[in-house]
């Protein structure tokens, strides 16, 4: 019998990490063993989790993707069901279902440099770009990763990020808009840290995400590190409710994120309607 | 409906007399009928027409308003401003044919405990003496 | 009148006491009579004024078009305007109010609205200049406690009933609330979803919620234009339930809405005289 | 063939519910025929296959992940009577969407399975403009079976195979000659459809802003529009018991793209105007040759309460653009 779409699949809360205040990581697995050993997803793809009685919402997945078994979203609490989610522990059961979306083309990203810029809680949807590239380390160029977030209490990834800093040929700068008492490292914002970075843009693919101003001022940064529109990438974020191309709200002219994106380059925003 | 009709009541207390009053009805070991589900809140001021039709929706059979009485609200006019809206608020609950009587309005002062114990007890009655549920209270998830 | 009107218009953006007009044209294609917004005088010509102007312009009223604003006003759209500058979301001064001499509107085609049959305020009371005859205008025919008198005749238990059939078609499409002059909250009730007052499907427990909140949010504030139940497309008779409102409005507090400049909305003033009996017994049969 | 009411209605209820427009314009089963409006019925048939509120699972709060149960789709074998052409060339649109791979919706996908379409050719109202976009009220192409009423009984023809094997199943009437097809209705000012790319290409026109004044986004001629279909999926619930919902939803509404953080692409009023037309009239055809996101049915002109003509604004909107454009020329 057909399975609906719309339907989530249980889904079990193994661990769980405060990551900051307001955000929280919570890593799951699907309860269905055949579903769990069956799933695959790629780097940029998103799912729907579902608080259940309380509705769902779109979160990236920003986890390994060498390890499917094991999901993880990165949640920030804006909303009733992000509330409703913060609420949740390990052993809670919750629904998921996806992947969806078209993910980063990492495959033609083979034999290039990666720079990745992100901001805040934008780390989440380039987490898994990382992972893929030190998971397949030969197969990549020098991973440069900026990320910067408010003050130090709003950085992610703690664990995750000692052990990007210890990677082959990676270089990993962090940064803050502003520091506190114990803070030893950088200030400032990622833009003006990317450009004094200055990764080189010859055979590189730069990847951004972050709050929409971040963007903003960050594109024009990686243009002047001689990045092409056609290698800068980004992933969007829109409202979804069906991830499947149904409901009609993701689109951006005639295209829906949710199915076409949430992955564009720049160069494919360039050619879109100003409405996102 | 039977005489062991037990009707859900909620009731909404200022802060600072009723909820006041009825915890003197309590710590004075005073009876008070368990039907009364208590809900603070800051002043009868604050009470949103919305959290009474939500109590209603809900199930309750019927709700108790009180505050401060005049002149001597916390926050100098509150339970005024609540009696207008509570005033239109019985009205339009007559004109849906929802009885005006499951909504009760007393202004009740921290030391009347006793007096709390007897308002809720004649209000669980004269509910009870409807002789029906409220009406819009829903039945399911999809009702 | 469509002279008089347009040659209004024109004198208005000559003297520079407006910079934009909000009126009614006919689409040149479907022959309908439309909302429109001129902001240069020679499409003043385009502006008319007949019986099939049956919209309350009062709702397309926005900060962000060039003030002042002239509006063409019907009696009802007036009291409207007044009512939001009351409210505040206006300045006196930001809007000039172009009131036409309204002898009632024909939503058909054929016959007089069922509101307008009881219209007592055919031009409106808010009025920078008045267009038309006003001196030849119709007596009500019927009175709103009439109207509602069927209403006032049944029991709880049968109004219950009535007002569930009534609101049985609802399918909370919320065209009543946007059509609605008065109907100006940033987030709407039915929007907000922590917590969720109204849940969002058509349902017998939620179609009551929704217009008890909608008839209570417009207590006081109900100009009687109704808007809300032309625009039902299931001709849910929600209007009535503000009538019934606007009876005890008037009886409480001895306030008619947006007939008179100035004062204060009842339920954001008090009088220490009001009586405790508004809280206690049934007040109807 | 000629058909009686009584054989068509004998063979319809043996196969099973009866689906017919109610006098509210409501979708209904019914035991016996009725008689039909003029015009199509006010609520679209999309509401059989798609309805405004479906569930998607149900359970119990605090039970196991086993006890999530899935709400089962309706494959009962029946029949839609007095299915209007506009109608049922709308449900074309819809297959596009919900029977789509990989994502098929298996309720709508019973519901097409198993429910037979009759037609019934309709007298277009004078909002109707079925013509422009190349058919007219006696329309097969949609339908099983389109029947087009006569004094005593039907004149039925077959616009599937579906519909051909049903017909083979009823007692078959007098042969009679089809008549030729009706041309639907066209507006007297249409002289062609707009074309999407050029609609595309003035996406930023100041003209959607002057239009966006003049509409309220009730969202009205989206919730009865036959194709229009976009939904949201929320939970309700009451004293434990819970349901997951697909609700039907409309991009006229501000909260249709407001994020929870607050960001919202479409905030004004225009820009969502400007994505229902475009949607219609540019999106769809774009990407689906010789579709186009309307049929003509003239539901949002007779329920706009602004009076709005969306059809004619588009063209009115061509008109301007084309002027414009010839002007720079």
């Amino acid at each position: 019998m057909l399975r609906d779409p719309l339907l989530p699949l249980p889904a079990r809360i193994s661990e769980r990490i405060d990551e900051t205040a307001d955000t929280v990581t919570f890593h799951f697995e699907l309860l269905d063993e055949a579903e769990r050993k069956a799933f695959r997803y790629l780097p940029g793809q998103f799912g729907e989790i579902s608080a259940f009685g309380e509705g769902e919402s779109t979160f990236v997945i920003a986890g390994d993707p060498a390890k499917p078994e094991r999901l993880t979203v990165t949640t920030k609490r804006v909303g009733a069901h992000t509330e409703a989610l913060h609420h949740l522990y390990a052993g809670a059961v919750i629904g998921f279902r996806g992947p969806y979306g078209k993910a980063f083309p990492v495959a033609e990203w083979k034999g290039k440099d990666i720079v990745i810029a992100g901001g805040g809680i934008g780390l989440a949807p380039l987490k898994p770009i990382i992972c893929h590239v030190l998971n397949q380390r030969a197969d990549y160029g020098k991973l440069t990763i900026v990320y910067g977030a408010r003050s130090p209490n709003d950085l992610m990834y703690a664990a995750d990020r000692e052990i990007w800093a210890k990677a082959l040929n990676t270089e990993l700068v962090v940064t803050v808009d502003k520091g506190d008492a114990n803070w030893k490292g950088r200030e400032g914002f990622v833009p003006a840290v990317l450009r004094a970075t200055a990764p080189k843009a010859e055979n590189a693919v730069a990847i951004t995400c972050g709050p929409p101003i971040m963007i903003k001022l960050t594109l024009p940064v990686f243009k002047e590190l001689g990045f092409p529109a056609e290698r800068i990438f980004t992933t969007l974020e829109m409202k979804m409710k069906c991830g499947l191309g149904q409901c009609g709200r993701c689109n951006i002219g005639p295209y829906y994120v949710c199915k076409d994106g949430p992955v564009f380059s720049v160069a494919q925003l360039q050619q879109l309607p100003q409405e996102f | 409906m039977s005489e062991n009709f037990q009707p859900r009541i909620v009731g909404f207390l200022c802060n600072w007399c009723s909820y006041a009053g009825a915890d003197l009805a309590g710590t004075s070991r005073l009876k008070v009928p368990a039907n009364l589900r208590v809900v603070r809140v800051p002043c009868s001021g604050r009470i949103n027409p919305l959290f009474i039709f939500k109590a209603l929706e809900e199930g309750a059979d019927g709700v108790m308003v009180s505050g401060c009485h005049p002149g001597d609200c916390h926050y100098i006019s509150g339970n005024r401003y609540a009696k207008r809206k509570l005033a239109v608020l019985r009205r339009l609950l007559d004109w849906v044919g929802i009885e005006p009587e499951r909504i009760h309005f007393t202004w009740l002062s921290a030391s009347e405990g006793a007096r709390y114990a007897v308002e809720v007890g004649e209000f669980v009655d004269k509910v009870r003496s409807l002789g029906r549920r409220n009406p819009m209270a829903r039945q399911g998830v999809a009702s | 009148m469509n002279q008089a009107l347009r040659e209004a218009v024109k004198h208005l953006f000559a003297e520079g006491k407006v910079k934009s007009v909000l009126g009614y044209r006919e689409h040149p294609l479907s022959k309908a009579v439309v909302a429109t917004l001129i902001t240069r005088p020679e499409d003043a010509d385009t502006l008319i004024f007949d019986d099939r102007c049956v919209q309350n312009l009062a709702r397309g009223l926005s900060r962000d078009l060039p003030l002042p604003v002239g509006i063409v006003v019907k009696g009802c759209d007036g009291r409207a305007v007044s009512m939001r500058i009351t409210e505040g979301d206006f300045a006196r001064e930001q809007i000039v109010a172009i009131a036409v001499a309204c002898p009632g509107v024909k939503a058909d085609g054929k016959n007089l609205d069922e509101r307008c049959q009881r219209c007592e305020m055919h031009v409106s009371p808010l009025a920078d200049v008045t267009v038309g005859d006003v001196s030849a205008l119709p007596k009500p025919e019927k009175t709103r406690a009439e109207t509602i008198a069927k209403i006032k005749a049944m029991t709880p238990a049968e109004r219950f009933e009535f007002w569930q059939k009534a609101f049985e078609p609802c399918t909370h499409c919320y065209a009543c609330r946007e059509v609605c002059p008065l109907c100006s909250c940033t987030v709407c009730v039915t929007d907000q979803n922590s917590p969720r007052w109204i849940e969002q499907t058509a349902k017998p427990s939620s179609n009551l919620m929704w217009h008890m909140i909608r008839a209570f949010h417009h207590a006081g504030r109900c100009v009687d234009c109704g808007e809300c139940q032309r625009a039902c497309p299931e001709g849910v008779p929600m209007h009535l339930l503000d009538l019934c409102l606007a009876e005890d409005v008037e009886e409480l507090f001895d306030f008619k809405t947006g007939i008179k400049q100035g004062g204060k909305w009842p339920f954001l003033m008090f009088d220490p005289q009001d009586p405790d009996s508004w809280l206690g017994g049934p007040h109807r049969g | 063939m000629k058909i009686s009411r009584e054989t068509l209605q004998a063979a319809l209820c043996k196969r099973g519910p009866v689906w017919v427009p109610s006098d509210a314009g409501r979708w209904t089963a019914v035991q016996a025929l009725p008689e039909l409006g003029p015009i199509r019925p006010r609520r679209p048939v999309k509401d059989l296959f798609t309805p405004p509120r479906r569930e998607i699972a149900r359970w119990k709060a605090g039970a196991g992940p086993a006890e999530i149960q899935p709400a089962k789709p309706d494959e009962t074998p029946g029949s839609v009577f007095g299915v209007r052409p506009c109608d049922a060339r709308a449900l074309l649109l819809l297959d596009r969407t919900f029977l789509q791979a990989p994502y098929v919706d298996p309720h709508y996908k019973a519901r097409r399975d198993n429910l037979l379409l009759i037609g019934v050719a309709c007298q277009p109202g004078p909002t109707c403009y079925c013509g422009v976009f190349g058919f007219g009220p006696d329309d097969k192409d949609a339908v099983d079976v389109m029947l087009t009423p006569e004094a005593d009984g039907f004149v039925a023809q077959s616009g599937s195979p579906r519909g051909q094997a049903f017909l083979a199943t009823v007692e078959a009437g007098a042969a009679v000659p089809v008549a030729a097809p009706r041309p639907g209705p066209k507006p007297e000012w249409w002289t062609g459809l707009p074309d999407p790319k050029a609609l595309y290409a003035n996406f930023d026109h100041p003209m959607w802003r002057e239009l966006g004044t003049s509409c309220m986004n009730c969202g009205v001629c989206t919730q009865y529009c036959p194709t229009c279909q976009c939904f949201t999926v929320d939970d309700e619930s009451f004293k434990g018991e819970i349901q997951r919902l697909r609700i039907v939803d409309n991009c006229q509404r501000s909260d249709f793209t407001r994020m929870a953080g607050g960001h919202n692409p479409r905030q004004v009023a225009a820009s969502r105007l400007r994505q229902r037309v475009m949607h219609k009239f540019s999106y769809i055809p774009t990407q689906n040759p010789g579709l186009v996101g309307c049929t003509g049915c003239g539901r949002c002109v007779d329920l706009c309460p602004l009076d709005r003509h969306l059809f004619a604004d588009v063209f009115e909107i061509m008109k301007r653009i084309n002027q414009e454009a010839e002007r720079v020329a």
